[in-house]
């Protein structure tokens, strides 16, 4: 209580036209502290992000760093000596090289001109301390999306600020990325840097921080050590019910039956420098994850299941027909439904209706003639909208105007419209808060349950607990398989290739 | 499951919901924005001549507007769907020109064509022409993949070149019966282009609503990624848009050339300037995915309106030009504020 | 095509002629003719440019003339001050210029070849003036103000009009030379008067037929010499204006002589080769040559032709008619 | 956890990283991209005729193209940052009007300016007129947030009007001696411009390369958030490269007026779409953070090229703009095989 707060913040008030993304919160993080912030999807945790890092103006409220007022709010060089930031949105620009986005309008200068070369060996010394290896000459727009958010993590810690705010900056790692990370956040909590740390995985609060902050629909709701606060407690601060037994979903024992017919076959299914030929089964009510890590091959093979790539070998089959290869289309008629890794990229057409998002598979079902009637688009939406529960105010309000989480619900919604026989989502609950993962799990439990199938792709253990069964991937080839019951350290270690065991597949 | 997600919906805060539904919503404030300046333009042009609000008047600004606001549902298609044609401008002229080419006699007249077909094929020959070159601006842009605005720049400079080339650089004056008949035929005492016109914006404004291809125009302009996972043949539709689009243009050629009775060499000369301000006026969005064909339209009449006032109003002829630079800007400010987005 | 090594050029050298478009009637009539003298034999000439309008073209078509070897130039520069440092140049290096159509503001040249576009106004009103009878309302179609053609033609009218006829009201309408705008134009005016009884048209070639249009439409085209009848007095004498004056739809166009500019053009770029010098004078062709400060004027007569001569074999689209 | 990440590393094909090195890169192969072209055009252009590669021809290339390679630098700086100018193509004439309306006597002339300033002053006022002329374009984009596209495309109309009104349409042929000397001298047997131009590409190009600012257009264009974020004031460096833009036109306006000894009322009229094209097909991405100068200036040069081959070659009027439309298109889609990236 002695030394003031490394940051403090008061009454924050933020409105974005109608919406009210903060209303009067309040926040202090102490020097030294770990401190995490939790809290639904568009409770409006990026929000304060961005207030607190001088990006927005708040409308009232007031912020102080170490006791003193919160730079003015163009003088940016001000904030950045108080506060670094992992923002949750990209903040690399894709066609510089990786050195000049880690010191962009910060270069090495002699005078007028930037050192090129003493810029490229800082980099690369940088890099090395979060052992990622790359050409600081290479233009960030060849990275894959895990060495970009190491390039913004390497970026925000080089500052030299006493605090740092991540915000969800470990939804892009692999699980061997957020160790790397932790150590270093851990050193330099040692250092007695503070942090303000943004993440739905509970997991990662209660291994890495000591206090922790929820916010819920705009306003704050507790702030209480982690120690003290078991993690269904947690839960249920964000999501204002009563605290339920269960912490993480776990599959129902509804076994499905072995005998199931197969509804999904791949045949020594092939794409040049992604993964290796394999093969794959889904049967009738059956989940199947495929676990691996960011560069395992499990995103092409997901997108080569769907249609978006176009395999170099092999064959799918959905139901004993064969789907013509690269063909989106063919893919859907066939009846495979999609969930993309990316929502931002592939998902959402941004400025459309959340119902015309939802529909937008089934586009030809929704009247005679090539027609799509309003009046069924809408009530189409509204089911959607009801049955997993996305918070919008109406099929008619644009999806951008919806926070991640429901925004996430809405491409769920988009795989599901056209009922399909087998539903692929790869990272299908990235950045979605505990309830809303609940859910959406859930969904995809049901699909199963309804006589269909689906495959997980992704290499989040809370994904892969639903599966039946589920096959490690790593450098494009299948290492392991598990049935239900795994142990997680054997699971986890299968994704990072420690283990190669007896030949996966079938 | 279902019973926790009626429990959530219910929690949800109910001040929120009200306040939203009860406001207009900027898409369709969006549409209307420039209503409040073709009103100003009226009454301005109400007080500088009585002669304005005349039947005539107003049916020679609409009639004087129809191959433009082709040019514009052609061109909002087109942006809509995330694209931009240049040619356009070109195509107007260009494609009935190879038509009557073809079609006229080739000995006999001022300009001689080849003769190969009957005249009836004049029309279908000047929309096939539209045809193929917007399947040339398709292959140039999805199959090579070149940027879109300097191919189809490219293309307008070409098309352009091939008129002159063809035309001999000379207007040609023996123009179809069919084409004098779609560009200069009254139906009920209004031009037959404005009907004509009229139904295709109505048409497509229908489809964009209510076809499933024309909402995958906008998913295709706002999203083309999202549209691929989606199940959208992005390039197939992309050209055919690209195609309708130049047909359009080369429709609005054929009521171009019957309305004005020839073809001349500079026929469309500038225009896709006028085309984009129209669009962008009327809240299309040049990045792609926003916009209706209403709002194209009243960026038409604007535009239009602004010419008709000026001349009624006797503006100094030096000074016209000026004005009507000013007037866009203007324009496309009120339009801006009135919608209240941004347009970047 | 492939010329290399025939740069070395006759006893009397090359000409280097520039066409200042190729998307006018007018201008692709002169380059019919140019053509044919050329084949014809008059002078030898470097491949013919096409400077498409454009001043930046016609000087670096020029710079390429130099290059090879040209012995004198024929322009018609549209932009008659942008041209002005050439000049300077071509005269430092002994090039003699002709320049057609448009005299320069500035600069040395050898001939101008041209009609006088002051007296096409001029003449335009008084035809139109007399027609009249002094009284009613007119309605001009302005080319391009920034042209000078345009603008000569734009003041001799309106000074006409205003010290002869000063009862005539004139509706002078800007179009850019472009059909579709004069169109607009010429509708909104008669929206507002009705009572329009003559039209001037500066250049025929893109106003007639848009004209003749809006006119049947409004059921406003009644023959020549019916009450009723609108006077239309048009500009360029191209050959689909000495069809609509034997139809009867218009009274009279301006024949802008292009058989003659090609052939003077190409007359003096010859003397100039051979060295001759002119003075002024009258000619042997009828026509007048003055002295301009910087060189000399040939002025070609420009005759306005009317219903009783437009089937006169002198005039040039009636020559062009009967080609093959 | 390190280690196996560094075993991982060694693992991957030892290939890659030496490739990698040895290789020039994407960024650098587009700036050549257009080198090839080059090539062949002069191979053509020596086949052609025997003049071409003559340091009179050549020289006359360069300096024609000096004016229009101002305006595509001007562009290239604003289309790195993630911007568009149209207005560029007015600015080359309304600046010089301006500055000798201000500058001419007020009487005795054919063209009676105001006679308010000493004539020495012409110059800088020009360059004046040109910032205040980016200053509005800035206050129409960054402040009003309108459309940018649209609003320099009425700039560009006003201008242009307000050049016709001023000069009342006339070419003004008395020019200040300060612009007929920027114009016409020559240094070393090369015209002033030449060098001036060169000088100017070379200081934009060093300044994108090695300074803060001129790194920052590409972070600005590349992603404006990330840019804010890092401390660029985006609408500051966004109004500083619009008015630079528009200064290096009135600078181009100069050079112009001086090179042809007047200032004609369409000096510049149409230029702007052969600045796009020089700027794309030179590989500068339009929609902003991509491209070199060097690029550009390859461009300019490849269409300046392309006139004098043709006038030398003698090709037939009437089909002189399509070919020089064709070439556009083919110098596009090598430019987009040899760089080898999608241009979209
Ligand atoms: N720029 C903006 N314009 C309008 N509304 C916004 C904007 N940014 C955020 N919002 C709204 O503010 C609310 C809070 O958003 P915020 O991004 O802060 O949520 P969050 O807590 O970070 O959620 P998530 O866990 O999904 O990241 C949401 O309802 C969102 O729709
Ligand atoms: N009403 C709105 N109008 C405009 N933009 C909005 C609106 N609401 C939200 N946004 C934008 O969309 C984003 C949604 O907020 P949110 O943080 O919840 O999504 P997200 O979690 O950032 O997605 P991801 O986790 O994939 O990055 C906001 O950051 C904001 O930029
Ligand atoms: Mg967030
Ligand atoms: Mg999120």
């Amino acid at each position: 209580m002695d030394a003031p707060a490394a940051v403090h913040a008061q009454g924050i008030v933020k409105r974005f036209g109608p919406t009210v993304a903060l209303d009067g919160v309040h926040l202090t993080v102490r020097p030294g502290e770990s401190h995490a912030l939790v809290g639904r999807n568009g409770a409006g945790k990026s929000t304060l992000v961005s207030v607190l890092t001088g990006l927005h103006r708040p409308d009232a409220g007031t912020v102080t760093f170490h006791g003193r007022p919160a730079p003015a709010p163009g003088d940016r060089a001000a904030w950045q000596a108080e506060v670094a930031c992992v923002y949750q949105k990209s903040m690399v620009v894709p066609d510089l090289t990786v050195a000049e986005n880690l010191f962009l309008n910060r270069f090495d200068q002699r005078g007028a001109l930037i050192h090129w070369g003493r810029l490229r060996s800082r980099a690369r010394a940088l890099l090395a301390e979060y052992g990622v290896e790359v050409d600081p000459d290479r233009r960030a727009r060849e990275l894959t999306v895990e060495q970009r958010q190491f390039v913004e993590i390497a970026r925000a810690l080089s500052f030299g600020a006493r605090l740092i705010i991540l915000d969800e900056p470990t939804a892009q790692l692999d699980a061997g990325g957020i160790q790397r990370l932790f150590r270093r956040l851990r050193e330099l909590r040692r250092q007695g840097v503070a942090f303000l740390f943004i993440s739905h995985h509970l997991r990662e609060v209660y291994e890495l921080c000591t206090t922790v902050t929820v916010y819920r629909d705009a306003r704050h709701v507790l702030t209480a050590p982690v120690a003290d606060l078991a993690q269904r407690d947690l839960v249920a601060a964000m999501t204002g019910n009563a605290p339920s037994h269960r912490t993480s979903w776990q599959a129902p024992v509804v076994r499905a039956p072995d005998a199931g017919e197969t509804v999904l076959r791949a045949e020594r299914l092939a794409l040049d420098g992604e993964f290796e030929p394999l093969d794959l089964t889904v049967r009738r009510g059956e989940v199947l994850g495929v676990a691996g890590a960011a560069a395992s091959g499990g995103t092409a093979l997901g997108e080569t299941l769907v249609g978006l790539r176009g395999p170099t070998a092999g064959r799918i089959t959905v139901c004993g027909r064969t789907v013509r290869p690269g063909s989106v289309p063919h893919a859907l008629a066939a009846g495979i439904g999609y969930v993309p890794e990316d929502r931002h990229r592939q998902g959402l057409v941004p400025h459309r209706s959340v119902a015309e998002n939802a529909t937008l598979t089934v586009a030809d079902q929704l009247g005679p003639f090539g027609t799509v009637l309003p009046s069924r688009t809408r009530a189409f939406a509204a089911r959607a909208i009801a049955s997993l529960d996305i918070r919008t105010s109406g099929p008619d309000q644009p999806v951008s105007g919806l926070s991640g989480g429901n925004q996430q619900k809405v491409v769920i919604a988009r795989a599901l419209a056209s009922e399909p026989h087998c539903l692929v989502a790869v990272r299908p609950t990235a950045g979605v808060d505990v309830r809303s993962k609940q859910a959406l799990l859930g969904v995809v439990r049901e699909v199963a349950a309804a006589g269909r199938a689906a495959v997980i792709v992704s290499d989040e253990l809370d994904d892969l607990r639903v599966c039946d069964r589920v096959l490690a991937l790593f450098h494009g080839r299948v290492v392991a398989e598990f049935d239900r019951g795994w142990a997680d350290q054997a699971l986890v270690a299968a994704m990072e290739g420690a283990i190669e065991q007896q030949g996966g597949g079938q | 499951m279902t019973d926790t997600t009626r429990q959530l919906t219910a929690d949800a805060p109910p001040g929120r919901l009200i306040n939203r539904r009860s406001r207009p919503g900027p898409a369709r404030l969006r549409n209307l924005a420039l209503l409040p300046v073709i009103l100003v333009l009226c009454v301005i042009g109400f007080i500088v001549s009585p002669a304005f609000l005349t039947t005539d008047n107003l049916v020679g600004v609409v009639q004087q507007s129809t191959e433009l606001s082709l040019l514009v549902l052609a061109e909002a298609l087109i942006l809509i769907s995330g694209r931009m044609d240049l040619s356009l401008e070109s195509t107007i002229g260009v494609a009935p020109v190879i038509a009557m080419w073809l079609v006229l006699p080739a000995h006999g007249g001022r300009f001689n064509g080849l003769g190969l077909l009957p005249g009836w094929t004049s029309v279908p020959l000047c929309l096939l022409v539209g045809l193929v070159i917007g399947a040339v601006n398709g292959f140039l842009i999805l199959k090579l993949r070149v940027n879109g605005f300097i191919a189809t720049l490219g293309m307008l400079t070409m098309l352009r070149g091939l008129q002159v080339g063809i035309s001999q650089g000379q207007s040609i004056v023996t123009v179809p019966g069919s084409f004098s008949y779609l560009g200069a035929t009254a139906w009920l005492g209004v031009p037959a282009a404005v009907w004509i016109c009229l139904a295709l914006y109505a048409l497509g404004g229908c489809a964009l609503a209510w076809l499933r291809h024309g909402r995958a125009l906008y998913a295709l302009g706002g999203n083309p990624e999202a549209a691929r996972a989606a199940g959208i043949r992005v390039d197939r539709v992309t050209c055919v848009v690209l195609c309708l689009g130049s047909l359009l243009a080369a429709f609005a050629g054929v009521l171009y050339t019957g309305h004005y009775g020839s073809v001349s060499a500079t026929q469309g000369n500038g225009w896709i300037f006028q085309v984009f301000a129209a669009a962008v006026i009327g809240g299309i969005s040049l990045s792609g995915g926003r916009g209706t064909l209403f709002g194209a339209l009243t960026g038409v009449l604007t535009l239009q309106l602004v010419v008709n006032v000026m001349t009624l109003g006797g503006v100094p002829p030096l000074w016209n030009q000026f004005l009507g630079g000013a007037i866009i800007i203007v324009a496309l400010v009120i339009s801006r504020f009135a919608s209240g987005e941004r347009q970047d | 095509g492939c010329n290399r090594g025939s740069a070395a050029a006759g006893v009397s050298g090359k000409v280097g002629i520039d066409l200042p478009r190729a998307d006018s009637d007018f201008w692709n009539s002169y380059a019919q003719y140019i053509n044919q003298g050329i084949k014809s034999g008059t002078v030898s000439a470097l491949p013919v440019s096409n400077s498409q309008n454009d001043i930046g073209r016609l000087v670096a078509n020029v710079h390429a003339f130099v290059d090879q070897g040209a012995k004198a130039v024929v322009i018609a520069p549209q932009d008659t001050g942008a041209i002005a440092s050439t000049l300077g140049e071509l005269a430092s290096r002994k090039i003699p210029v002709v320049s057609v159509d448009t005299r320069p503001d500035k600069g040395r040249v050898y001939m101008v070849v041209r009609a006088d576009n002051r007296a096409y106004g001029t003449r335009a009103c008084d035809f139109r003036g007399q027609r009249l009878g002094g009284q009613g309302k007119v309605v001009e179609f302005e080319g391009d103000l920034s042209s000078i053609n345009g603008r000569d033609r734009s003041q001799a009218f309106g000074d006409c009009m205003k010290t002869r006829y000063p009862k005539i009201q004139v509706f002078a309408l800007p179009t850019n030379w472009q059909g579709d705008v004069a169109s607009a134009k010429l509708q909104s005016v008669l929206a507002q008067h009705r009572d329009i009884n003559g039209i001037y048209l500066q250049a025929g070639g893109v106003f007639l037929q848009p004209t003749l249009a809006l006119l049947q439409q409004k059921g406003l085209l009644e023959p020549v010499g019916t009450p009723g009848h609108i006077t239309i007095v048009s500009n360029d004498g191209i050959p689909q204006e000495l069809d609509a004056i034997r139809a009867g739809k218009i009274d009279a166009t301006i024949a802008q002589p292009a058989d003659q500019y090609a052939k003077y053009a190409l007359y003096y770029a010859k003397e100039a080769l051979a060295g001759r010098t002119f003075h002024p004078g009258r000619t042997d062709h009828g026509s007048t040559i003055v002295a301009i400060p910087d060189g000399l004027e040939d002025q070609l007569p420009a005759p306005l032709v009317t219903k009783a001569d437009v089937d006169d074999p002198k005039l040039w689209a009636n020559q062009l008619r009967r080609q093959p």
